[in-house]
């Protein structure tokens, strides 16, 4: 609540600001300090892939002995069983890895709030259809089913994010469907109806931005949980062959643990590091919209 | 005679994003056995805290009671531990929420959440309490409460849920019942059954009542006295005749005087003529200053209105620096 | 020419309940029933009756905010009920209304200057520059100062914020507004303020309100006309000074006996006479007769059996066996 | 009576759902690239032309598409989920000898998971701004970023070379194989646990987080508030009257877990080689052994629809407002 608040015009009353909800959160989320470490992990992470991807070299040239340990030989992480460096590996690995969720992830929400969205503005019918859709694809088991779309449609960095795109959206759809039938029965969306307002701009101008708060934050967990999709399925080895990334190379070195730990831990806590630092900007997100649960 | 309760300059801080905040200031009043209390005020007020001040069920942290004495029976309770405040809850203060529809738990039947408030604080058998609690039920005006008792909150309608809470307030037949805007989420016709069986009931058990309402129809006919609270402090306090009819404080005359009451003469007329209004809104709490807070209201308000006017003036205390205590109509005086 | 501007017949309106099972008989909850009332210009209708009783149902129906069953509204002669989406929306500049709860009524990420705007820039009414001058007018028509254009509604009280929703109701010029309890979720004080607001802004621009309330102090001091509901039907149709004078219908007399009043002392010794009891019928399971006959004190076998109709002179029609 | 009509639905429905999850089988098949026969077939290496021929009869891969469609119903109705042309085998005895050991582990994992995480959701909520909060907090991020396969390997380091107390590998040790049930079971135990602590590990950090928000959220509620006025104890407040409440929103993402969970299984299988459907689904992907692939996707689809029907259930008795309304969620 602000300052001043009269009812009858004080012409002398002073002006106030303009403060609108999301430079409230934005200010909200500056000042959380897990959200902004996260921030600047990621941040750097990204740094670190691009300057990979580009400047990385060939991750599946052998050059040395086979499982170097680490510091030895100026291998900073060592070799792997073949002898091809960790250091190229981990430097060009997370390209797929951040590719493939984002894409993903944005193939997801863009599925999940359409469908969602339509869902619950609709009702009736179109709900119950849609709904039954929803459902449907989350009675598949969701990496199976994206195995299967992997082998099927040969492993490549397109039919990951499709696979992974198409398994994932339904929780954002649950999600956007309940926003909107709880907004939908707010007074200001009968407001904009007794306006003038169509449904399409109902839909995507009036509800829409409130819904996205919450749609945000999930946003922010669906390319974490899309990374790990895809580091998942290159464990398996069904990335694409022809592309290094994280998840490949644990799954190439895991029948050698015993003998050489370093090949697959520092792989994977690169994954670690990126969904991490991707969930606690999530988190900062979700505090930054709901003040409610921090002064609580 | 000492009162029943008596509460003594109480004050109540809440830590905020605007730092701390004062809730309650300075807020004292007494209820004797077998009367009603109104405590009256807008919205943001204080009413609310105060009551749960009582309760001892203050959320804490942010809250805090950091001055002032509540003594129930002579028995000191800021301080008190919990284990004691406990015991006394439901037992011997007995309380009834603004909203029936989500006061009661809606996963329980509502025989036993009255059963319940039984087996804690008396020593009976569970079918002895289950027993009492349908015997309630029907003291409350429940038609058919075996079977009601069995029926689960979202299956009964706002006025028989609250009689379910009173029911449960009064089942160890505690000397005070609070009761926070008892009526102010149900229907007018419904609201008339509640303070029907609220009065009955108070016949009947001689519970003392504090009365939580932002309607002064309410305090006309529920509250023997009335204490009037405008941004955390008790501002006007006396018999609810003398304030009804004779109100000290300009916040109480405008809120009496703004009220679109039933009236032959308005309703006759062609056209009714404009309302009093109160300009402004109640200040947030946060930007409380040193003087009156309702100053900035105030078509009375003067120089000395910087400066904090005390609570004073015998059986009808006025806290207003305008305020001039004329004869007392003190004949019905207690 | 006739000075009716709003005569809504026969209107009914049902929501579909979900099926017990699948292939069950649909159920349906009839909010409205058979509703018949006008409006004439200028002045104010209240709709009265407690939560279920349908006169929010009603209102929103008789401006196509929710889809009518059966009956018609004929607003200036023409019947919206017939119109196409799209002329309805264009009508919309005629119809507008008043919410009840000032917190959600408007749209927490737009500039409330931007919320008063948007019906004149949805239904293309004047030149841009022309709106802008208009929300400023608005602003100070409801009290509000031009320079709080820029802010959020979070940023305002609720008062003021129902001062907002005023105006963005006000910006097309409107025949006729619909509020829906607007002071119902308001201080005492703050409700004043709005009541003095809406008679005031009637007086100047000649507006003509259907109002819904369930607080009788509030349509005594607002309406002309008042129609009191229960469980979908009207059961009194009376002017206001007949109303309060002398009710006719055993609801509208139990109603307001129960009304708060500053009269009724307890240190008088009030006591009520014997307010009805209980709660009303489930508006699924409309029993047969009269609706309020299971609370009426006056309630006889006939009553059960036969539902009566409003009838009555002009401005006291009650629909009851035994009215007073 | 009521809840029986409600199972009854419930299993109609999921029998609709398995329809259609049938003809998505069928439409993966005629997608893939290349002679769906061979496609059939498998990587087994020289398919000879009478086998592709046996293929074709079987499937009537030489007859329009409904037809062929309704032969795969049929087939699947039947409970003939096909051939595995590499083992030689009918699919739903393949499956069938490796289901148990899936259903065991996601048990164990879901249970697991959700006892451990409202424990800890409860006790992060009753001081939201303290240090066990903060504490549960952290474990519940950490968690939720670790990815599944390589906690597994971790742990298999961990446990196999510097603290040997559990088999980090199959589900029973070679001398175990007929010494009595009792050593059997604790054997089958001791080889569980650090799968499904795995497993468990990323949905404990979901059920932590879920059951603090819920818990807080209910603390707050006005029945709360009611419970504490009547002299309610706080900790009966805590685990009668909030906690009663606060499961509902756990219940009903539990249900909504298990397509996630044996997901997660199949990762967690092919790290510690238990013998489930995991493992199997795994190694026939890489042999382009479809039949079983699909079988596996049909009766991993069954699973997800029978558990959601109990959590359904469980629902039902959990929340008087369902069971009397008859809504669904």
């Amino acid at each position: 609540m602000s300052a001043t608040q009269h009812s009858t015009p004080a012409p002398d009353a002073p002006v106030v600001e303009a403060v609108s909800p999301l430079s409230e959160a934005f200010r909200m989320f500056r000042r959380n300090r897990p959200a902004m470490a996260g921030t600047v992990v990621f941040l750097i992470l990204l740094a670190i892939v691009i300057y990979g991807a580009l400047y990385g070299g060939d991750p599946f040239e052998i050059v040395w002995a086979p499982q170097t340990p680490p510091g030895e030989d100026g291998f900073v992480f060592g070799t792997d069983y073949l002898g091809r460096n960790l250091l190229t590996g981990l430097l060009t690995g997370g390209a797929p890895t951040m590719v493939v969720g984002a894409s993903a992830a944005a193939l997801s929400i863009v599925i999940g709030i359409t469908i969602g969205a339509f869902a619950g503005y609709f009702g009736g019918w179109v709900d119950t259809l849609l709904m039954r859709v929803t459902e449907f694809f989350q009675v598949l088991p969701a990496l199976l089913f994206a195995m299967v779309l992997v082998t099927l449609f040969s492993p490549s960095l397109l039919t990951s994010s499709f696979a992974i795109g198409i398994v994932m959206w339904p929780q954002t759809a649950r999600l956007t469907r309940a926003e909107f039938l709880k907004i939908r029965e707010l007074e200001y969306v009968t407001a904009a109806r007794a306006i003038g307002a169509r449904d399409r701009r109902i839909m995507w101008r009036v509800i829409l931005p409130n819904a996205l708060p919450p749609l945000i934050v999930s946003a922010t967990l669906t390319v974490g949980v899309a990374i790990l999709f895809e580091a998942g399925l290159s464990f398996l080895g069904l990335g694409d062959p022809n592309t290094m990334s994280w998840g490949m190379m644990i799954g190439a070195n895991r029948e050698y643990i015993l003998d050489a730990w370093w090949p697959v831990t520092f792989p994977g806590i690169a994954i670690f590091l990126t969904v991490f630092s991707v969930s606690l900007i999530g988190d900062g997100l979700n505090d930054a919209f709901n003040p409610k649960m921090r002064e609580r | 005679m000492a009162a029943l309760l008596e509460v003594t300059d109480l004050k109540v801080e809440f830590s905020t994003r605007y730092g701390d905040v004062t809730a309650l200031d300075g807020v004292s009043f007494s209820l004797d056995e077998g009367e009603t209390l109104g405590v009256v005020g807008e919205s943001g007020c204080g009413k609310s805290i105060t009551a749960l001040a009582v309760m001892g069920l203050i959320p804490a942290p942010p809250g805090r009671i950091s001055a002032g004495s509540i003594r129930f029976q002579g028995e000191e309770l800021v301080g008190a531990r919990e284990g004691r405040l406990r015991r006394l809850r439901g037992r011997d203060i007995g309380m009834i929420f603004q909203e029936p529809m989500t006061s009661l738990n809606p996963v329980f039947r509502v025989g036993d959440q009255i059963a319940e408030a039984i087996l804690l604080h008396q020593d009976v058998s569970r079918t002895e309490a289950a027993k009492r609690a349908i015997e309630l039920m029907k003291t409350v005006g429940i038609p058919e409460p075996a079977s009601r008792a069995r029926a689960y909150p979202h299956e009964l309608s706002g006025g028989m849920r609250q009689r379910v809470m009173i029911a449960m307030a009064i089942s160890c037949r505690p000397k005070v019942l609070i009761a926070d805007e008892p009526t102010t989420a149900l229907d007018v016709t419904v609201q008339a059954q509640i303070f029907d069986l609220m009065r009955q009931i108070q016949e009947d058990y001689g519970v003392a009542i504090i009365m939580i309402t932002h309607d002064m129809g309410a305090i006309a006919e529920m509250a023997d006295r009335v204490a009037v609270m405008y941004a955390g402090r008790m501002i006007e306090e006396g018999r609810a005749d003398a304030i009804l009819d004779h109100a000290g404080h300009p916040y109480t005359q405008g809120l009496i005087a703004c009220i679109p009451a039933l009236d032959p003469e308005v309703a006759a007329a062609d056209r009714p003529p404009p309302l009093a209004e109160i300009p402004g809104i109640v200040p947030p709490l946060h930007l409380l200053g040193k003087g009156c807070a309702f100053a900035a209201r105030c078509d009375r308000a003067f120089a000395a209105c910087t400066d904090m006017p005390a609570l004073k003036g015998g059986p009808h205390a006025v806290a207003c620096h305008a305020h001039e205590p004329q004869q007392q109509p003190t004949a019905g005086g207690a | 020419m006739t000075d009716t501007l709003l005569d809504v017949r026969g209107l009914s309106v049902r929501f579909a309940m979900p099926r017990a099972r699948p292939f069950a008989p649909r159920r349906y909850l009839h909010a409205v029933r058979e509703v018949s009332f006008s409006l004439r210009r200028g002045r104010t209708l209240g709709l009265v009756g407690e939560s279920g009783s349908g006169k929010t149902t009603t209102a929103m129906a008789a401006i196509r905010l929710v889809s009518p069953w059966q009956g018609s509204v004929l607003f200036e002669g023409q019947d919206l009920l017939r119109l196409t989406p799209e002329q309805m929306r264009l009508q919309r500049r005629n119809l507008q209304v008043i919410f009840q709860d000032p917190y959600s009524a408007l749209n927490p990420r737009d500039r409330v200057g931007a919320i008063v705007r948007e019906p004149l820039d949805l239904l293309e009414i004047g030149t841009p520059d022309s709106r802008t001058e208009r929300v400023a007018e608005l602003f100070s028509l409801v009290g509000l100062r031009a320079d709080q254009m820029a802010l959020f509604p979070h940023q305002f009280s609720g008062g003021q914020r129902q001062r907002i929703s005023i105006a963005r109701a006000l910006a097309t010029n409107p025949g006729l507004i619909v509020c829906d309890e607007p002071v119902s979720a308001l201080d005492v004080a703050i409700q004043a303020q709005i009541l003095n607001l809406l008679r005031r802004l009637q007086d100047e621009l000649g507006l003509s309100y259907l109002f819904i309330s369930h607080d009788l102090g509030v349509v005594q001091f607002l309406c002309d006309d008042v129609a009191v509901m229960y469980l979908g039907q009207i059961v009194e149709y009376a002017s206001r000074q007949s109303l309060f004078a002398t009710p006719r219908h055993p609801y509208t007399r139990a109603l307001l006996d129960s009304a708060p009043s500053l009269e009724r002392r307890k240190s008088a010794g009030y006591r009520r006479e014997a307010v009805v009891s209980g709660d009303p019928p489930s508006p699924v399971n409309i029993p047969p007769g009269c609706a309020f006959a299971g609370r009426c004190p006056k309630a006889a076998a006939l009553c059960r059996q036969t539902a009566p109709i409003l009838q009555g002179p002009q401005g006291q029609a009650v629909a009851c066996h035994f009215p007073a | 009576m009521q809840t029986l009509g409600y199972i009854l639905r419930r299993l109609i429905y999921g029998v609709i759902l398995m329809f259609f999850v049938v003809v998505l089988n069928f439409i993966l098949i005629r997608l893939a690239p290349g002679d769906p026969a061979e496609v059939i077939a498998g990587d087994m290496g020289g398919i000879t032309k009478e086998l592709l021929a046996e293929i074709r009869a079987q499937y009537g891969l030489d007859q329009p598409m409904t037809t062929q469609l309704w032969i795969y119903l049929h087939q699947i109705a039947t409970g003939n989920l096909g051939v595995s042309y590499y083992f030689d085998q009918p699919v739903s005895k393949l499956i069938g000898s490796r289901v148990g050991a899936t259903i065991l582990l996601v048990l164990a994992a879901q249970v697991l998971s959700i006892l451990l995480g409202v424990v800890m959701g409860v006790f992060s909520a009753r001081k939201p701004n303290g240090p066990v909060s903060a504490i549960v907090s952290v474990i519940s991020t950490v968690g939720y970023a670790l990815p599944v396969f390589w906690t597994g390997i971790m742990l298999i380091i961990l446990f196999a070379s510097w603290i040997p107390v559990f088999p980090v590998e199959g589900m029973v040790s070679a001398r175990h194989a007929a010494t009595g049930w009792l050593s059997y079971g604790w054997d089958v135990a001791r080889h569980l646990f650090l799968p499904a602590f795995t497993l468990a590990i990323i949905f404990l950090a979901q059920y932590a987080r879920l059951s603090r928000a819920s818990m807080i959220d209910v603390l707050g509620a006005d029945y709360v508030r009611t419970a504490r006025a009547k002299g309610v104890p706080e900790m009966r407040v805590i685990f009668k009257h909030a906690l009663r409440n606060a499961i509902l929103p756990i219940l009903t993402v539990a249900g909504l877990q298990f397509g996630n969970l044996i997901s997660g299984a199949l990762l967690v299988e092919t790290v510690f080689n238990w013998p489930g459907m995991g493992t199997l689904a795994f190694d026939s992907i890489l042999r382009r052994d479809y039949p079983t692939v699909l079988g596996i996707l049909i009766i991993g689809s069954a699973m997800v629809v029978v558990a959601n029907i109990v959590t359904d259930l469980g629902y039902r008795l959990a929340d008087p407002r369902i069971r009397t309304t008859g809504g669904r969620r």
